[in-house]
């Protein structure tokens, strides 16, 4: 068997949040500070890695916390797509942390205290997330995610920060709180439940009018799936500090949001269910509209922060797309994506705060000729894009692969053409940074010469892009993983 | 820099050279003439020197053709794209 | 000594206990007095609870017979309420000490007497069986809380009382009124009587009259829209912890009354029906709702603030009534016991502010993040209770409370409730703002964390906020046993 | 990948490729000489049959099947990356190698790629490693250029792949053997295959492109990707009657815009162009004459079109000048680059004894053996006019004509070498054609070295001479550009995207910013409203509250007690 540990789900979920309790109380104090850090990201990642050794044996825990109201507990329950989405966040906290440690520490922020515990409650609402048993512990930690994730975007504390934090929350709580919250209590009065079941609980349920609008209410009360018009906050989130950007805008809170959708998706409503629903497919073009708009806003964003954030919005369609295309090979893909794009897309974050610390640039015109500078960052920015393009030999191409399988086992040529286009927008965006600073001469007057960032930010993005390489041999765990979801695969 | 000057005493001969192969593609005409062709599939084939008949139209033609719709439609100046982008 | 004997010491333990610190000198005895008689009536209230929703206890006083003496008739509802009204008061008394001290410097020996009376005649309020005992416990409490506000430091303050003196005698007098009518045609005073006699007469309009100023009265007292104009003065300009015990209390006392009225006196099936109450009440609550959250949105004076999210929440509670089932007279009491909770956090995180920089306006909360993390961060875990967030107490009465307008297919109340608890984000928001993404002006007093004698019962009361957010066992118990024992058919013998 | 009797090729280089960023100076050179011939061995150790069989992400996969049409490109690759190697042996540039290895290695995947999932992942790598190779010219315009490259090739990857997830779900397998799906599947393969074949109009990215990749780079890329394609066509599409026509058209399409060319390695790409389009056609004629054709004119055109491009970017590389009317009179300084780059010229004009002609007649004799006169006559215009600007006008201009004044040095041992490589080969199988028949699939039963081939191949060829000589002076030229497809979206398509992009952002701006403006407005009118004075907040004074209770108590008592 295993030598890792085999906690309980409640016990895992904790684990941030002790973290965060002790790094908060270390607070100025920098050695202990960074060896919280350090090793409650490590303790996590052994927890998670030890249900995941557990889970592939068979065993599917479950836990009732605590039952607040007769039928409405904190309660967890492994399932394949929590397991994926826990094995890559507590994956990418490992790595995430010392880059976080190098990048703040170079930047010369301050208040760092509470900005990792802030970071560790962050990941433990994510775990929370991924391990909800019922709509209702999710929507718990989906809260605690926002509210702890907003110090963080208001880090720096200048006007822009907190303007952009604002919008942030704003739209973050109002689309929870103002239509996901109702969806939910409307599923609990429907049905008498809110656990996540195979199939969906909604089925048979309530009329299809119902149905339709909640499905609605859903989509669009997971704001942090950043569907159109509700995508604004991810933009204003780039005024957080970069590993913030990294970790949570790539990784961490916009896959929870994902995650959200195809959960919904899946063990709310069931594909079978939510294909005959009348508004399925009018939020399936809507995603594939944001797909393409976002893409089209990204090519434009000389920022390169900025045209990151509106290619997460457009890449977190993708999986959006893939849940309302509701068919097991979309949903197969679309929880492959949140994989594949999280690896891809916290390399090219991690690359953009490497660029800035090193170099202090922010705008995609200014690169030339930095990829002799930093060759390392560069190189891993060009395997982290072609992942998020899905390209080999990156994971990314799998996650398309099935995810546009997906849309033509639906009948949904449309999508196909969408998804076509998407990857030449992505091309168009993603690869000018690279090409301009591999190709281009440096400016006139600048000091050449090798200049990486400090090796606290190099190694972990060097690692993630290595990453996205080893997923491209490795789709197959987790594309057995996923197809759980369904039962055995045939 | 041996080759240079053979091709060099090569060019200084070019009348010559022209005069033995103006000669060779007579000789060729004249064998296809002799020789009987080897292939009906197409009409022309029966036809002696329409190979090179035909060489020579194709090539002015493409000549030709191909500096009227320069002129015509395609040519432009080498900044042509540089203003645009 | 039973329970049924011991019930009534909670009202007399204070009665009594005023009489002594109207006498005491200083600033520490008529605290200490106050505080332990605080505490037993709190005690006793709690032993009481589980006793009452098994059995409705009654005592009559002096052994005469009810119909003639005075009897305290405890059932589920009121001995929820009563525990609630002790329970708040001595958690706010420790609280209590340093800040009267500093903005109530002399005359404590009065004031806290008066506040000893405000407790008991609340108290006397909730366990009284008998209709003009009630209106005396009202009169007394009512008197004692002019006196608590007018003692405020700010002048206003003496204005706010003499304007929420008129209109309590208004409802007072009503209430009378009401009370009065219902005499006049049954010849008995105690309330199981009257819901025993009622049925007779009640098709007159004497009696239909009664019903109208009983609901009147109170929701003056309640402050329920439009009904509220006195309350955002006379919680703004009373003394913190006035407003603190108030806001905890006195709304709730007043809402018991009413529905003790409306649901056993008159049985619903008569007084829902008789007058278009369920209406009437659902319209002025969900105005209420927004009204009172709408304004509260503005408020430069935080604790002008929570008045009007009062207003707001009073809203709720009043629109879990409107219900007219089990589940929403539930949400009712829930709200009425959970808001406690919250906004009783509230008005001593906002009081300890006070205490520190000496002013309750926004502008004064800038930068405080800073300085005083503990209480701000009390704050705005109060606050997230009273937006409703998960986990907190306030998610659990709206929950039940959104239960119960889908129960009986109002949708839109669902989505007036969301949207109310939108605006509560919004103001309890400008405040977190303020505190933590606001730099403190230069020519604002630096302020300090507040001591601890101020911190703990606020952080007590907001882990409670927690608490009951999380084992819902005790309030989701009580406030069901309470709602079946006012919808259960009446006063059970 | 690895079995004890099958090492894949590509996997071979792809980790020699690894070990070429650790390496300097000479040690770097051999290492680059080696490697080829580490292909080449592995190449000659391969059996046919498939490999490397593996059940991935719910597909089988194949990837490695070795047969004879597989071996044939195989080969020619493996050859061609050593030509290439030894010609790039000078540049002291690791992207580039290390790229141009890729490049070779995704190749080789593609055409020993058993299924058709395996094959797309080389192609799309073919795209992202080749691209470099335009890239690594380091100027403004292979920085676009390349962009443009990559741009096209990603569509035909999109495509490719929606063909192939159609084609999957059609036929319920995903091995690639001919195509024999209806509908979509079928067109759009066929699409995307085209797109790399460079059948117009979907072409125009070659002669945009290769005429702006590295000097050495160039090389390769005029052997890999179009040859990949025409492999793939000749797996999937033979007998496509489309084709026939399509590729009789491209070969005439690419003389005529060769005439119009000034950049010598634009002339030389649309003359890939007319090349391929030999290939094409023998695809879409299919008989075992015609696929042979060719499959053995692929291989034959690798290796002198490489011989081409390296003697023109020798040109270059020495001289830094690409335009015929920049250039002249360079035989005196540069002669064994022009008697090198003049056997490429006599290969791909198809002269007996040199390597063309093996294998384009080949496909002409098929054309005539399927009775297509149309076509027959179009392609021995092609022939024309193929001889008549590589091996006339280009090297006329470049070497002889007018002297312009440059005084470059000869082009350097490597390239050198390399060319006398490759034109030997094209020598020796112009004279052995047996040799590279034997690799062929099918049997040939065709043999060029007949009389009447023999004069009729060298009466077009010479009298298509004599028309230049005596029409010299109406040969157009001069520094001008010709537009092609290419306008479309280097015009078209950067103002439709950046219009588009353009409208979503001003109505995103402008909304938000009226509904910000709105709610601004609003908020701060209902700050006036409902301040501390506000309406609703003001402190009433007591006979408002009066008045608001008798209204409650007298609407109660109106409509309850008194009804």
């Amino acid at each position: 068997m295993s030598t890792l540990p085999q906690l309980n789900l409640f016990t895992v979920v904790l684990i941030p949040f002790i973290g965060a309790a002790l790094i908060a109380l270390a607070g100025t104090h920098r050695a202990l500070r960074e060896g919280l850090s350090w090793s409650s990201s490590i303790v996590f990642f052994l927890a998670v890695m030890g249900l995941l050794v557990a889970f592939l044996d068979g065993d599917s825990a479950s836990q009732t916390v605590w039952e607040i109201m007769p039928g409405l507990a904190i309660a967890f329950r492994l399932e394949p797509l929590g397991m994926l989405f826990a094995a890559m966040s507590s994956t990418l906290w490992v790595l995430a942390t010392p880059y976080a440690i190098g990048y703040m520490n170079a930047k010369g922020y301050s208040n760092l205290g509470r900005f990792f515990a802030c970071y560790a409650i962050a990941l433990g609402a994510a775990a929370g997330i991924a391990f909800a048993d019922n709509l209702f512990t999710l929507f718990v930690f989906y809260e605690i995610l926002s509210v702890s994730t907003y110090p963080l975007v208001a880090h720096t504390g200048d006007n822009k920060a907190k303007q952009g934090a604002r919008t942030y929350l704003a739209l973050l709580l109002a689309t929870s709180i103002g239509l996901m919250l109702p969806a939910m209590i409307w599923v609990w009065t429907a049905t008498g439940t809110l656990d996540f079941a195979d199939g969906g609980i909604l089925a048979g349920q309530v009329s299809p009018a119902a149905g339709a609008v909640l499905l609605v209410l859903f989509m669009y009360g997971t704001g942090k799936a950043a569907l159109m018009p509700f995508h604004r906050w991810l933009p204003a989130a780039m005024v957080a500090p970069t590993p913030v950007s990294a970790l949570l805008h790539a990784v961490a809170v916009v896959k929870a949001g994902v995650f959200v959708v195809l959960k919904i998706a899946i063990y709310v409503f069931g594909l079978d269910y939510l294909r005959e629903l009348a508004t399925s497919d009018v939020m399936l073009y809507i995603a594939a509209f944001t797909m393409l708009a976002a893409s089209l806003v990204a090519i434009r964003q000389d920022n390169l922060k900025a045209r990151l954030a509106y290619s997460t919005v457009s890449q977190l369609s993708y999986i959006v797309v893939g849940a309302m295309l509701a068919v097991q090979l979309s949903a197969i893909g679309g929880g492959m994506h949140m994989l594949m794009h999280g690896f891809g897309k916290i390399t090219l974050f991690f690359c953009a705060g490497a660029i800035y610390v090193a170099s202090g640039k922010t705008k995609v015109s200014e690169f030339d000729g930095l990829g002799r500078r930093m060759p390392v960052t560069f190189f891993a920015f060009f395997i982290g894009a072609l992942c998020v393009i899905g390209l080999p030999p990156t994971g990314g191409i799998w996650s398309k692969w099935h995810l546009v399988a997906g849309a033509f086992d639906a009948g949904h040529t449309a999508i196909m053409l969408a998804f076509m286009l998407s990857t030449l927008l992505n091309i168009g965006y993603l690869l000018p940074p690279v090409a301009r600073a591999f190709l281009r001469p440096l400016p006139e007057g600048e000091r050449s010469g090798f200049n990486e960032a400090p090796w606290m930010c190099v190694i972990p993005l060097a690692l993630t892009a290595l990453g996205t390489l080893v997923l491209f041999a490795m789709a197959q765990s987790a594309f057995d993983l996923l197809g759980g979801m369904f039962g055995p695969v045939a | 820099m041996k080759l240079a000057r053979i091709i060099e005493f090569l060019i200084s001969k070019r009348s010559l050279l022209a005069v033995i192969m103006l000669v060779l593609m007579a000789a060729l005409v004249l064998a296809d003439i002799i020789l009987p062709p080897a292939y009906t599939r197409f009409p022309w084939e029966a036809i002696s020197g329409f190979a090179a008949f035909f060489g020579f139209v194709a090539c002015a033609a493409l000549i030709f053709f191909s500096r009227f719709l320069g002129e015509w439609l395609l040519y432009r100046d080498e900044d042509y794209y540089d203003d645009h982008e | 000594m039973t329970i049924t004997e011991l019930m009534p010491f909670s009202v007399l333990v204070p009665l009594i206990a005023s009489l002594v610190c109207a006498l005491l000198p200083g600033r520490f005895w008529p605290w200490a007095v106050t505080l332990v008689a605080t505490i037993t009536s709190a005690v006793i209230a709690a032993i009481t609870l589980p006793a009452a929703a098994q059995v409705t206890l009654s005592y009559a006083f002096g052994n005469w017979p009810p119909p003639i003496g005075i009897e305290y008739r405890v059932d589920a509802a009121n001995a929820f309420v009563a525990l609630l009204v002790a329970g708040m008061a001595a958690v706010a008394l420790p609280w209590a000490k340093k800040s009267v001290d500093r903005e109530v410097p002399e005359r404590q020996g009065a004031f806290y007497a008066l506040f000893l009376l405000a407790l008991s005649g609340l108290l006397g309020i909730t366990l009284s069986g008998d209709a003009f005992n009630i209106f005396v416990f009202l009169e007394i409490s009512s008197l004692a809380t002019y006196g608590l506000i007018a003692h405020g430091s700010d002048r206003r303050a003496l204005l706010a009382s003499f304007r929420y003196l008129i209109m309590g005698t208004v409802g007072a007098t009503f209430l009378l009124i009401g009370i009065g009518f219902l005499y006049v045609m049954t010849g008995t005073l105690n309330l199981a009587d009257l819901a025993e006699r009622l049925p007779e007469v009640r098709d007159t309009s004497t009696v239909r009259a009664a019903l109208a100023f009983i609901i009147v009265g109170m929701g003056l007292k309640l402050a329920m829209l439009p009904l509220h104009l006195w309350l955002p003065n006379a919680y703004t300009y009373a003394p913190s912890f006035v407003t603190v015990f108030l806001a905890g209390t006195a709304t709730k006392v007043a809402l018991y009354v009413m529905l003790r009225f409306v649901f056993t006196v008159f049985a619903p099936d008569w007084s829902f029906v008789v007058l278009p109450l369920s209406t009437v009440l659902m319209i002025l609550a969900v105005a209420g709702m927004f009204a009172g959250s709408w304004v509260a949105m503005f408020q430069p004076n935080i604790k002008r603030m929570l008045a009007y999210s009062s207003v707001a929440q009073v809203g709720y509670m009043v629109l879990g009534v409107s219900l007219v089932s089990i589940v929403g007279l539930t949400a009712a009491f829930l709200h009425l016991f959970n808001h406690a909770l919250m906004k009783t956090a509230l008005f001593m995180a906002v009081g300890t502010v006070i205490y520190q920089v000496g002013s309750g306006h926004l502008k004064d909360f800038r930068g405080l993040g800073r300085t005083m993390p503990w209480t701000l961060t009390a704050f705005a875990l109060a606050g997230l209770s009273i937006i409703g967030v998960p986990l907190t107490a306030g998610f659990v009465s709206k929950w039940y409370l959104i239960q119960a307008a889908l129960d009986q297919g109002q949708w839109f109340l669902v989505v007036l409730i969301l949207i109310t608890s939108l605006m509560a984000i919004v103001y309890i928001w400008r405040v977190i703002e303020a505190a933590w993404f606001q730099e403190r002006p230069g020519n604002q007093p630096a302020a300090g964390e507040a001591p601890l004698a101020l911190l703990i019962p606020t952080w007590v009361l907001v882990a409670l906020n927690f608490y009951f957010g999380i084992d819902t066992r005790l309030t989701v118990g009580g406030a069901t046993a309470a709602a079946e024992a006012l919808l259960g058919g009446g006063m059970a013998p | 990948m690895i079995t004890s009797d099958w090492i894949h090729p590509s996997l071979v280089l792809i980790a020699g490729t690894l070990v070429v960023p650790l390496l300097k100076g000479r040690a770097m050179q051999t290492w680059m000489v080696l490697l080829p011939l580490a292909v080449l061995g592995v190449l000659w150790l391969a059996q046919p049959g498939e490999y490397g069989q593996m059940a991935f992400l719910g597909m089988e996969l194949v990837t490695g099947r070795v047969d004879d049409l597989s071996m044939v490109f195989g080969w020619v690759f493996s050859t061609v990356l050593l030509i290439g190697a030894i010609y790039a042996l000078h540049v002291n540039d690791q992207v580039q190698h290390v790229a141009a290895f890729l490049y070779g290695a995704s190749a080789l995947g593609v055409v020993f790629a058993g299924d058709l999932i395996t094959l797309y992942v080389f192609w799309e790598l073919m795209v992202i490693t080749s691209v470099w190779l335009i890239w690594r010219r380091g100027s403004e315009v292979s920085f676009n250029a390349g962009f443009r490259y990559l741009v096209i090739h990603a569509v035909g990857g999109v495509v490719l792949l929606a063909g192939i997830i159609m084609f999957q779900f059609e036929t319920g397998t995903t091995r690639f053997d001919q195509i024999d799906a209806d509908g979509p599947a079928f067109w759009l393969i066929l699409a995307a295959f085209m797109i790399n074949a460079a059948v117009p109009p979907l072409h125009a990215w070659l002669t945009d492109a290769y005429p702006e990749a590295t000097v050495t780079g160039a090389v390769f890329m005029s052997a890999l990707t179009t040859k990949t394609a025409v492999y793939t066509l000749i797996r999937g599409y033979p007998g496509t009657e489309m084709l026939v026509w399509l590729g009789a058209f491209m070969t005439l399409y690419g003389v005529t815009f060769a005439m119009l060319s000034n950049d010598i390695r634009r002339l030389l790409s649309y003359h890939i162009v007319s090349q391929v389009g030999y290939m094409v056609a023998g695809v879409g004629l299919g008989t075992a004459l015609a696929l042979s054709g060719s499959a053995s004119h692929a291989f034959t055109h690798i290796l002198y079109k490489a011989l081409l491009f390296m003697g023109a970017g020798a040109v270059i590389h020495m001289t830094g000048r690409s335009k015929l009317s920049e250039l002249g009179g360079l035989y005196r300084y540069m002669p064994w680059t022009f008697v090198l780059y003049l056997v490429g010229g006599v290969s791909i004009s198809a002269f007996p004894l040199f390597s063309g002609y093996v294998s384009k007649t080949m496909i002409v004799e098929a054309a005539a053996v399927d009775g297509r006169a149309l076509i027959w006559l179009m392609l021995a215009v092609a022939s024309a006019g193929t001889f008549l600007s590589t091996t006339l006008k280009l090297p006329y201009k470049t070497w002889l004509g007018e002297d312009s004044g440059l005084r470059p040095q000869e082009a350097p041992w490597n390239m050198l070498l390399a060319m006398s490589i490759a034109a030997a080969l094209c020598f020796l199988i112009g004279i052995f054609p047996g040799l590279l028949y034997a690799l062929l699939p099918e049997p040939v039963d065709f043999d060029a070295y007949t009389m009447s081939v023999f004069l009729k191949e060298m009466q077009l060829l010479l009298f298509t001479g004599l028309a230049f000589c005596l029409l010299l002076k109406y040969v157009g030229g001069g520094p001008k550009i010709s537009l092609d497809v290419d306008w479309l979206y280097r015009r078209g398509g950067p103002r439709l995207i950046s219009a588009t992009g353009t409208a979503i952002v001003t109505a995103d701006r402008a909304v938000r910013r009226v509904a910000l403006g709105q709610l601004m407005r609003l908020t701060s009118h209902m700050e006036r409203k409902h301040g501390r004075d506000g309406k609703l907040a003001k402190s009433w004074p007591i006979g408002s509250m009066a008045l608001w209770t008798a209204i409650v108590l007298a609407m109660l008592l109106t409509f309850g007690v008194w009804r």
